[in-house]
């Protein structure tokens, strides 16, 4: 077994710096790596590319690196939610780059897979399909997407092996299991951290080749964005 | 008398069939999934990873881990599965979602689709919408038939940036339910009490009026 | 809840008939829908077109198939271990293309995906890429190809339910995945059928919407093929 | 003395490094798996779907579930895990395998490898080989210097149909170990006993002979 496991959040994130391209699994504020964007906000870096389905909300996840002005390029499918983002968006502050969600999810997943490039029907005829290649197959009309080049991958697991092996939960799985292998490095952090081992290796979505840190996570606040009940 | 929101739900409702898997966007479009009618089973799929979506928690049953594409707590019924995002949108794209029902700000008489940018206002982004609409064989349109200035949204040409080229299979308004057809926008029902004559200044685009419109059934 | 159940395996198979693209779970023996090919010899149909890593051995798996000259088309990635095979494709009768094995994952993916098509380093500069687009990505060379197009998917999982929900077990889980909505109709069969909600959702391979038919197999004879053990 | 099958795996297994994940081909590969130093942990790929792959089972261990690409039965070590074959080859062609050991019918001096197909006699398939060749950044080929007629296998151009071109990195035969370079063929160690005459004798490609040969050390 090849040990993955390193001590702390400054172990995990070694080598994390200004300029670079970060993918952050999570959609909303479910399943986001909560350890490393603290860390990434304390160590004060900057003109970060991000990549995330969406840009967390003022107060939480990406918001806080948005409110340290430390993202310079965030590609995204879907920015509501965060008066700041909005603010530096149309300042011109923040370069945003909007991607159909399956499409980010399918460059994300082509970039694990050593797979350069796809066709997708998303987008065609539409401004996302401009200056890329347009295609038909079958009749049907395909824009080529390339997979994404990234410096870190950030995810969060539900539990997680010494041997960097990963299970999700529930919809906080997302673009997480995407992300691993992504980039040239991939950071996991984790609910519950155990022996290698310890899991059912039929069980598990994503195998430890795809990461190269794992962390035991702490204190999750795992915030709710719209709480919504049923009536009794 | 023109439907309100609940009604254009319950009349899109008409239109699931059993056995039928359905993405609901958000919006209306959401509201669908109270008017189920109980001699069928659907399912539903939000992209966000799940499929076999249940109703809304009962307080103290919220989970921070179980949220729909509107980032709303939910719950799973029996059968449900969780995935990521590359495989909820292979469902997506390989087509095997059978029905689609989505708002949108405007509709063109040959089907393409305008809901996700506003030039020179914010834009908050396409989500899912581009995905669903280039993939879906089965469309509905949730919206209203005019904006709050009172001009049509059902156009010959759409004015907004697309969101996807001629995919829109049928549209459910206040006024009426319309399906896209190659002579335009074609007349299916008019809503309780609405006359053909309102609808038809509602529209902008191409409008083909049968000779019988009834009204629609609920 | 969507009940994809059927009863019996005639059932599971309606519709198929000569002429037709299968694609067939199994790497080697191992993860093979026996029941579905069992039926297959019995329906007697011919002039087949199978998608299939390997194609079974003499007397077991597509083997059985290839015994009462069923199968006209043979795509796979390795067809050792068959001497019928052998006879048939030198005497023409079998036509036989080989394709890579990641190649041939990633193309049953692709047609369950709704991606037309993807570019592959796999067979770049070797017979494989004649006759394709070589594309050049970041100064790599690759080969482009496309999804397959199948009328039935046959895969064997280890448990199931009622919706159609499927979980593998170690390495039978192989191609079976990824033929799961593959093709025009995708023929599930397990070794246990249980009801819906019996499976924990997050442990789900494959969700039922990517199945059309699922039925409890019978008689499962599981051949090693290679049993190879270790010295006490 | 040229080595036997064994002490070629034996040789290979010293390019092992801490940490590594390997996919061993069929053949003296596979047998590199037996001489693993002690003091080093590497996990073994097998591209039929698993990582963390163990050895044989004992009588009675055996699970038909549980393969390697061989079709042997197997077993598995704590942290192994299962996965479907475009996982399995999204691991090979994402470059997170760092090292594969496999065998070959020819090698030319610029690294082209055949090793799958000889024309006019069966062909049985390439498998995951074209998958493997194409994407690793360290490949090293377990070969037989020259092939039973006495003819080598090192040549300046393949005459074989091709499984991938320029991706041999290292060679190592029964008689001694050599890496491709942009000079061809370089003879970095040679079998105990084993002369540079012979090995040159049994290179038909570009052969770069340093001033000093060291034998290999076990």
């Amino acid at each position: 077994m090849i040990n993955k496991t390193v001590q702390t959040v400054e172990e995990a994130l070694e080598g994390v710096s200004s300029g670079m391209t970060l993918m952050l699994g999570g959609f909303g504020l479910c399943g986001i790596p909560e350890n490393a964007i603290s860390e990434i906000v304390r160590l004060g870096i900057s003109d970060l590319s991000c990549i995330s389905n969406n840009a967390g909300i003022d107060d939480f996840g990406l918001g806080l690196l948005l409110q340290q002005k430390q993202i310079r390029t965030m590609i995204a499918s879907y920015v509501g939610e965060n008066a700041e983002f909005e603010r530096q968006m149309l300042s011109g502050e923040l370069e945003v780059i909007l991607t159909p969600q399956g499409t980010l999810a399918e460059k994300c997943r082509a970039a694990q897979a050593g797979i350069p490039a796809f066709y997708t029907p998303a987008g065609f005829g539409t401004e996302v399909a401009v200056g890329k290649e347009n295609r038909s197959f079958h009749g049907k009309n395909y824009v080529m997407e390339e997979a994404y080049q990234a410096d870190f991958a950030f995810v969060k697991a539900w539990k997680g092996d010494a041997a960097g092996n990963l299970i999700f939960k529930g919809t906080a799985r997302n673009f997480n299991p995407l992300m691993c292998g992504a980039a040239k490095v991939t950071v996991a952090e984790v609910e519950e951290l155990v022996p290698a081992g310890a899991l059912d290796p039929n069980q598990i979505h994503i195998p430890g080749i795809l990461v190269n840190r794992i962390f035991q996570g702490r204190d999750y606040e795992k915030r709710i964005e719209q709480r919504t009940l049923r009536n009794t | 008398m023109a439907l309100d929101k609940k009604n254009i739900a319950k009349r899109i409702a008409k239109e699931l069939k059993d056995g039928f898997y359905v993405n609901l966007g958000i919006g209306i479009p959401t509201l669908v999934a109270n008017y189920v009618p109980k001699e069928i089973q659907v399912e539903f799929q939000s992209e966000n990873g799940i499929l076999g979506m249940g109703p809304f928690p009962y307080k103290g049953g919220e989970d921070a881990d179980l949220i729909n594409a509107g980032k709303q707590t939910i719950t799973s019924l029996p059968g449900a599965s969780f995935f990521d995002s590359a495989m909820s949108f292979g469902m997506i794209r390989g087509k095997h979602v059978d029905l689609t029902i989505l708002g949108a700000m405007e509709v063109s008489e040959n089907g393409d689709i305008a809901n996700w940018k506003i030039p020179r206002k914010l834009v908050k982004g396409m989500g899912g919408a581009m995905d669903l609409v280039a993939s879906a064989d089965n469309i509905i349109v949730a919206m209203m038939h005019v904006n709050r200035k009172g001009d049509s949204k059902l156009l010959s040409k759409c004015s907004l940036p697309l969101t996807g080229l001629r995919c829109v299979k049928r549209i459910v308004t206040e006024l009426a339910v319309l399906d896209i057809t190659s002579k335009g926008f074609l007349l299916v029902e008019r809503a309780p009490g609405v006359s053909v004559q309102e609808i038809k200044e509602a529209t902008a685009g191409k409008l083909e009026i049968p000779v019988d419109v009834p009204e629609m059934q609920f």
